[in-house]
């Protein structure tokens, strides 16, 4: 199975020192290293996605759930979610995927979205301007929380060709390569120190074969997208849930307090009891959203949604309850634990928070 | 995988051939529910139609062996009846404490005779069963129970009393925990199988704050039980039980699934609902759907045999505190009408009686407490607990 | 103090056995005795709030609450919340303290309140109907839940003389006596065994001088006389809180599993820990609401409705906890501890779900 | 009843004529909270201006006596003050370790001599005080500490390290928890004062994963500390540590109330809440106020010397949870913004880095899980706790 090789690959190359703790503290501009991309690359990892026939691994969601809940749980900083899981299947079965599959597989090209605009997650609530001149399009406007804007060699954007904002009509999505004139890239760094940018686009020009689908037809697009992406985030805070709890419960067998383990203390037993259940909960959430992707049902759109409304609450309540049992050691930077708090916070809001979705499910 | 296709489209046509238009619509009440059992009366022909035909294909009891009366259907085979009758709505045709508990614990620790004599009854629904665990004052520590059995050479003579003997009142047999020896408390207890209507059994139902009795007092004065009706070993009995324990959890943990009648009470609750309620109930729903993808993933592992053995007690946890908190949000979204007890517009208080009946699911079958203990203990392994 | 001689007095004489059990397993019709409610005004309760110089007490919500909380903590039936605070707040300084404070000083008059008409307290969300009729009003439409309706002298009804539903003008109180002509009472069993009934008025015909303040001025007699009711229902939460908790503490102390106390058990004791400190604060903000409120203080709706909304989550979930603590013999009915998770739900409902009176608090 | 009046009218009086304007305005930040001591620097001169005028009164320790700095009010009389200034806004013109821990515990087990040479100082803000309770890992079992002191006749030579002390590389002095005996845990503690720029201290700040250091690592090396320098008894230290950490909590409940730049960020996470969010919002704003009404009614009966022993904390674990709860809120409402770090349209991270903070209120100062502990023994007094 490809968790075997999965899980030990990351615990020993995606581990949080050498990997997150190291890029943060050398100040990295990416957040994350290219050796470790190449190296998901020869495991066959960027691929994922991607048909055989087109020199990828021709999996489905399920199997990138695989990984991402193993970068959950070891925090390992990669393009992995928005690459290979988001971008490709936005450029699935269009032209696009010719011109960058290649540089996918090959662990080189790096891929991020350009989706939203204010603070919170609103895949409809796009204003970003695209308007028809000459052969192609001239793109302004601005984009928030865009990850890993500034490594990436194509940035897919959701624009506006028609409609008004708040609309699902309306919508194309283009694929902007690096180094566009008139993009401005705000490079920040996050409370995890990942890396997401803000944009400014102002005039930014692209020929017709930008677009990704149809003009105008971008919601199917960004559909199929977001439901990766969201599914995947799923997996991804599920690992960290798994990670944060696992670490915790470790932290109870050795740690002594008025002489004697405090796993041993029965109220710390009740709690992490319950968390465990709501781990378990999670993760079989998510696996059910990512067996309806991969099956096309219909059901899928809603089970990704409890999927990533169900890991965002419960790795909240992980990372909460494994900073407190931690005690005064789980504040220091020097412990690794407060990263888990850091990363849930961003994957957390990424695709959608837990209201976001859970609002969803309840007009569904 | 051909032959599981073809399985799948025999048993959607058996179901669509034998299957009453009627037992086709989702339950709206514990009376809908089929029982079996020598005095049970059955609410229409079509469930008693319906029961009969599963019988007899063993699909009462898909997964056990045909000789004892069961399907003799393999886990993916299982599955795919679970799934079929899903899909159609078909309602289950018999739901019994022989079928979720004795059965499960018979097949694992019964002797072939006694295998042949009670499973295929279970199997028809021609016996109805109740559990003789808890005694006056034990509560979660079921081990510490008193009721005696004497060795009496052919027989055993049973002296002592139950509590919370669910059904009794209605129950034909009763599988019951009894002290053999009193040199160690979990190694003295035997299991033993007897009838109800034995000489000395008597009943006495416990009135709940809900007003109604679905549990009993259960004495027992003198009741001879011949031997050949003790499960496993003497003074084994504790094995069985921890075994049968496990059976009673997934059967509750369902629970959080809330069924037909759970859905359209919350439809209820969400018409006019406040804000702050929505909000929770959007958070429940989330919640109730998560829950129900975890029943599906833990009854594919258990039927596979991978399930951890400690894994229905954080079943039997988070189903019935979900259940709890739908039958609050339910009381919420009612407002003063399901403050109602005694109305015919209420039907006689369902609503909040229902709610108050939930309160029993996080005790019964083994306190949450004790269920976080169990998980905090074999899963997560920490000391002392 | 007040409280040394209401807290003897309620724990013997309005304990469960001899009056909330007692009066259930008689099916009194009226769900509280009548004696009790002339022992209490024996003491002077019944009066409490009614001026001196009209042969009352003369003293205000903060002692009236010290009652409720005694009556919380003995779930003792009787009219006192209705008719001696909510009924006295409506009728003071109008007519009707004239006609009808003798009899509730007296405690010989039970009076109830008539308000609202669906399944959640919505006091503007008023249809019934008051039309202009030869000298004074016809009445027509119907109530719910209100408390006591069938044992009541004088029912006070909130009618629509002026605006439609939902609006806070053109309201009008009525104080309608016992068997008005046309009103039909149909008086049905609570959750907790006390009595509410609906009503249905087919053109009941009152005089001019039944009317409660002002014409058109409902609003003003109604606002104080719910802030009063809220207030006082934050308090007998108060008190079902502490009592639940108490004998749960109690049983905590006694009862025995696996060889030992349960309240040896840690995750009990923080559970436990933390209910007192939330009964504690309960009981603080409710304090401080009737201070407010007998400072004629601006701030006092706001924290009226913080106190209901408080007094009620907390008393839900000593209940709630009570009832898990108590195990088995906690949901038989011959236990008491399972008629406080009656009242609780009861009351909590009266005068307004805490959803109802959080949403007011964020509106502020 | 007419002195009190009469009082409040001129403390009102007073407040209008010494407080600058400046000094009414809200707090927006930490940097606004006066700290004093030897090297603090202040805000601005009104700062200055209004610490002066305050110390000049004894009113920045009201209820201290007179002889010590204080103001020498009575329960009611500072009640009426505080009320006053929190009518008016007036800030706190000082804020620290010394009046708020270190003073309580000096007026209560200080010789005359020690109250005398330390109080005055504290109450005008010319000292800042440390705390060097916590060791490395001891954690909540603070009586398990390490750090020795050796009666070396006229003098102390104490050998050892804290951790967790806050602000040590800005404290003038520290109150430290010394071993002076082996023969008990809780009976071999004393509770000593000194100087920070003694030879042989040396403190080493803690990275927090919220970026920030508010505490240090602080080593002791043949660190002399002469012997009037002892509070209380010799080896009964322990009793001085505890009546202050009641002192501590109250001062850590504080944090519940959220203060003005509490209410600020809420309201940022308000515009534009989702339903969800919208009605978290709106049940914290319940329990925010509720926990207001507590915390008043909780000073005026500690004031009143009213308060269970065992109060602080309950306050303490119910305004921590609460302030972390408010942080999770602000985080939720802000979205993507609230996740970055560095940049200047964030003020470099303010909101994560505080919501990160908050993450400590529940450990330092006595866990959650300790307080809990404590509700349960002293007041519940259930067994074993």
């Amino acid at each position: 199975m490809l968790q075997d090789s999965v899980r030990p690959f990351m615990a020993d190359e995606g581990k949080i020192e050498t990997q997150l703790r190291h890029w943060r503290d050398i100040g990295c501009k990416d957040g994350f290293g290219h050796d470790l991309w190449k190296q998901f690359a020869e495991l066959g990892l960027t691929g994922i996605l991607i048909p055989e026939e087109q020199g990828g691994s021709g999996l489905g969601q399920i199997e990138a759930n695989v990984v991402l809940e193993e970068i959950g749980r070891n925090l390992t900083p990669s393009p992995f979610l928005t690459t290979a899981v988001a971008a490709v299947r936005a450029m699935e079965g269009t032209a696009h995927a010719d011109k960058w599959f290649p540089g996918i597989v090959a662990g080189e090209t790096v891929a991020a979205l350009a989706i939203d605009e204010g603070k919170h997650h609103d895949p409809a609530a796009v204003a970003l301007e695209a308007k028809r001149s000459g052969n192609g399009f001239s793109l302004s406007g601005k984009k928030q929380f865009v990850v890993h804007a500034a490594s990436a060699d194509v940035i897919l954007v959701a624009a506006r060709t028609g409609g008004s904002k708040g609309e699902t009509e309306g919508l194309t999505l283009f694929a902007i390569s690096k180094g566009a004139k008139g993009l401005e890239i705000d490079n920040l760094a996050m409370a995890d120190s990942s890396k997401a940018a803000r944009l400014q686009f102002d005039n930014v020009e692209v020929d017709a074969d930008a677009v990704v689908g149809e003009v105008d037809g971008g919601w199917d697009v960004l559909k199929r997208t977001l439901a990766a992406g969201s599914s995947g985030a799923a997996s991804e805070l599920t690992g960290v849930a798994a990670g944060a709890f696992g670490m915790t419960n470790d932290y109870l067998k050795e740690r002594k307090q008025f002489g004697t383990e405090i796993g041993r203390f029965q109220a710390l037993q009740h709690r992490a009891a319950h968390l465990y259940g709501e781990i378990e909960i999670a993760r079989a959430a998510t696996l059910k959203a990512a067996q309806l992707l991969d099956e096309g049902s219909p059901q899928a759109d809603l089970f990704v949604s409890v999927a990533k409304a169900k890991s965002g609450a419960v790795s909240r309540l992980a990372v909460q309850e494994a900073i407190q049992m931690h005690g005064g050691i789980g504040m220091t930077d020097e412990h690794d634990i407060g990263f888990y708090m850091k990363r849930q916070a961003v994957v957390d809001e990424l695709f959608g928070s837990p209201n976001y979705h859970a609002l969803k499910v309840a007009g569904r | 995988m051909a032959d599981l296709e073809s399985f799948a489209r025999d048993v959607r046509q058996w179901l669509e051939d034998n299957v009453p238009a009627s037992m086709r619509e989702p339950m709206t009440s514990e009376k809908d529910v089929c029982w079996g059992g020598r005095d049970f009366v059955f609410q229409s022909d079509d469930q008693k139609a319906w029961l009969e035909a599963a019988a007899s294909r063993g699909w009462t009891v898909p997964d056990w062996p045909k000789e004892y009366g069961g399907g003799g259907l393999s886990p993916e085979e299982s599955k795919i009846l679970r799934a079929e009758m899903k899909k159609m709505n078909v309602r289950t045709p018999l739901t019994s404490f022989g079928i979720s508990m004795l059965g499960p614990a018979l097949l694992k620790f019964g002797t072939e005779e006694q295998k042949k004599r009670f499973l295929p009854e279970i199997a028809r629904g021609e016996i109805r069963w109740c559990q003789g665990y808890s005694e006056p004052g034990a509560g979660s520590d079921l081990a510490g129970l008193q009721t005696k059995a004497e060795d009496k050479g052919d027989h055993y003579l049973v002296n002592g009393q139950k509590v919370w003997t669910s059904y009794a009142d209605e129950a034909d047999w009763i599988f019951c925990l009894v002290r053999t020896s009193k040199e160690s408390k979990h190694g003295g207890i035997s299991f033993l199988l007897f009838d109800m209507a034995s000489e000395g059994v008597t009943t006495k139902p416990i009135k709940l704050i809900s007003g109604y009795s679905p549990f009993c007092e259960t004495f027992f004065d003198d009741v001879k039980v011949p031997k050949d009706q003790l499960v496993h070993n003497e003074n084994e009995g504790w094995t069985v039980a921890k075994y049968l324990l496990g059976h009673e959890r997934e059967m509750i943990s369902g629970m959080g699934l809330g069924g037909e009648a759970g859905s359209s009470l919350m439809s209820e609750a969400i018409a006019d609902a406040d804000a702050i309620l929505a909000a929770d109930l959007a958070r429940f729903d989330v919640d109730a759907l998560a829950f129900q993808a975890m029943s599906e993933h833990f009854i594919d592992k258990l039927k596979a045999g991978e399930a951890h053995p400690a894994e229905p007690s954080l079943m039997k946890y988070a189903g019935t505190e979900l259940n709890k908190r739908r039958h609050e949000l339910v009381m919420m979204g009612g407002g003063s009408n399901a403050l109602e007890w005694e109305s015919e517009r209420s039907n006689n208080g369902q609503t909040p009686r229902d709610w108050l009946r939930t309160k029993a699911n996080s005790i019964e079958g083994g306190t949450s407490e004790i269920q976080l203990g169990i998980v905090a203990k074999h899963i997560l392994q920490l000391p002392g607990a």
